[in-house]
């Protein structure tokens, strides 16, 4: 659940640029969800829907887009993603990379060399990908 | 640019902590594990709310002075930190990774602290004690330009080996205007006199000196025993004249 | 995408080298710094053609133990690396940087690191001693993506907190099939049990103890002194009886 | 004169990447130059001019453009521009940099907040920008 710590950082997040930009109201925020946290969208979108209540954000509509996660090996080049983690890891591993995707280095190694010295290229976690506001 | 959503509630919960102490030396070896973790022992027991967060990834290993073996983090609107003993919260990587090895370069460890410190919920506490990793890389550098407002305290040993490097980062962090509280001796067996010398050259505080304790190795993992030790006397004097926690 | 240029010259030069032994750990202050420039004085002195290479940017040391302080590079088509003693040739940044901090983040470690190994022009060596900085970060990383064929000589002491730290880097090593050369005990007081258990736990070779030389402080910087320590006593006979040079 | 060093590196990188594509010849060369390496492009022209001999790219055109070098403040955001590091580095340091890019932060700081924490977004050394190769 920790879904709720992450509405709450989009929702400071999306207020202060709204004020940066003396902006009257947010009208929509737009999120990359990257799947290599495991998010789960539904309790991240119920987060919002009762952070978001008496801030600019109030009436905002939210967008949601997912990503695989994608790889690149440093070691041997090797691009590859993952749709499905649950076929190459346990709960408990795809647990700790739930809450830091950077743990993905101790959990998995690349198909190709099996090094774990990769870049992850693509669907790291959420990124604010753009915000329409009303000025 | 869209900013990153991580940093305000970073902030959020960091604003909660009193106090900031990062237990760093630039180099490795010298006891910041150690004096961190015994640190958090002594305050805690002296009724203030502390809170212990490990930040050394490639190496966690605060969690074995305490005797943790078996941990695991609740989950309440982000991840509340393990109650180690009385009065005292703790947060490691430790039960993410157990005994693997955590490869992983700046770039990597940069956003694991980011990550970490945005979804850790910190109770309202007296006093954050950091343990730093060696070096002056990544977590050092996000480190002093997220977290607001750390007091320092540098960890050497009596070796020309070692001031050196230690003579690097209270450079750097004098440089920076940053908050240094003092510098404390550590694995002292007679004498100190390169410690004091390097604290006067700079005009920083020596906080004093912290025997090498032979029996130390022994209580690893038994918070009672460890508060017994000449290393824990020691710290507690330091504590006594120097911790002033507001 | 283009090649990274500096790679292919960087291959060149390694290829110069008949053995490559890194001194390494995951651990900070276990002695690897010590190790490998002893290490590197015992087979110069040998006879054997021996480069020293100080790997650890945020804070070289290497100099500091073998006494040099003003130091320059010959430039030839290159950097040739800095005539410490018959047969020794040494390279570190430590003549660029003097006693300035480095502070570097991930990704600049590893450019120096490239940039560095790309220019410096190894004599034929018989062996070249690597002393690798804490951690498993992008130095580690780049190390063992670039260098070809290192054999890893493993530093540990005998304490629960340390091994627990240089287990990870082992099962690192053993998982990616490196090539190790065993294991060191160093800053041995009575008791090497813990390390001795480690290396049995891997199956790998335990090399031997080096004992905690007291007087190895009053001597850094010089090196015939050096080499009549215990400490360099001890690690002849690892030598003598584990480091075959083809 | 480490500048033979990097047109070695440069001849060989090209050859390599020649003999990869199955390449004739190499036609030309386009070097990136970047600034803040101070290096003596008449010295590397003259290197690279003396290695390509013998070698595939023996009748190659090499280009060079330069770069002055770019700093982006990781600490507060601000950007700069050097143009002339004799100004404000001493000789020493400047070779320090000739030799290892990276080095900038013992010796730069952020002229605005006064952070070594900066990214050299642009002209940090020499990149190989370009190949024209006659297959
Ligand atoms: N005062 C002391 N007396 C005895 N041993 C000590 C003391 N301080 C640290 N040590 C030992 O020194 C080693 C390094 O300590 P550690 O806290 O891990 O250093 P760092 O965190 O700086 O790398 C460990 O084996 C630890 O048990
Ligand atoms: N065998 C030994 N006897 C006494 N002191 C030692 C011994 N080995 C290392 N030291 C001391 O321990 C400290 C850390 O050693 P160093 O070589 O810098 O470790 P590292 O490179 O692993 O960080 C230094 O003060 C060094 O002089
Ligand atoms: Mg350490
Ligand atoms: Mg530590
Ligand atoms: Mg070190
Ligand atoms: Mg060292
Ligand atoms: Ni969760
Ligand atoms: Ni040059
Ligand atoms: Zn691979
Ligand atoms: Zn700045």
């Amino acid at each position: 659940m920790h879904e709720w710590a992450l509405a709450e950082s989009i929702i400071m997040a999306v207020v202060d640029l709204a004020k940066r930009e003396n902006a009257k109201e947010i009208l929509e925020v737009e999120l990359l969800v990257g799947e290599l946290q495991t998010l789960n969208i539904e309790v991240l979108e119920f987060a919002l829907n009762e952070l978001k209540r008496g801030t600019m954000a109030e009436n905002a509509k939210i967008k949601f887009s997912k990503q695989f996660p994608r790889f690149k090996c440093i070691a041997c080049g090797n691009v590859w993603e993952i749709r499905n983690l649950e076929n190459i890891l346990s709960r408990d591993e795809i647990e700790s990379i739930h809450f830091i995707p950077e743990l993905s280095h101790v959990f998995i190694k690349c198909p190709r060399c099996g090094s774990n010295d990769f870049q992850v290229t693509e669907g790291r976690g959420i990124i604010l990908k753009g915000v329409v506001l009303k000025k | 640019m869209m900013p990153d959503i991580r940093l305000y509630r970073l902030k959020k919960t960091m604003d909660k902590v009193k106090n900031i102490i990062s237990v760093a030396s630039g180099k490795g070896g010298v006891g910041k594990t150690t004096i961190s973790t015994v640190l958090s022992l002594i305050l805690s027991e002296r009724g203030y709310i502390t809170g212990l967060l490990d930040l050394d990834f490639h190496g966690p290993s605060c969690h074995t002075i305490l005797g943790i073996d078996k941990m695991e983090y609740e989950e309440e609107k982000g991840i509340n930190p393990y109650k180690a003993a009385e009065n005292l919260y703790f947060a490691s990587i430790y039960p993410f990774v157990k005994n693997g090895y955590v490869p992983l370069r700046g770039m990597e460890l940069s956003n694991a602290l980011i990550e970490f410190l945005s979804i850790l919920n910190w109770k309202e506490l007296d006093c954050l004690i950091i343990d730093m990793p060696p070096g002056m890389g990544d977590v050092l550098l996000d480190f002093i330009r997220l977290v607001p407002s750390p007091k320092f305290l540098i960890v050497a040993t009596n070796s020309a080996l070692v001031i050196q490097t230690v003579r690097r980062l209270i450079k750097f962090m004098i440089e920076g205007n940053f908050n240094i509280l003092g510098i404390v001796a550590n694995m002292i067996r007679n004498d100190d006199a390169l410690v004091r010398e390097l604290a006067k050259e700079f005009s920083i505080k020596f906080l004093g000196s912290v025997p090498f304790d032979q029996y130390f190795e022994k209580v690893l993992g038994n918070m009672q025993e460890i508060l017994r030790t000449n290393l824990a006397a020691a710290l507690s004097d330091i504590v006594e004249q120097y911790i002033k926690l507001k």
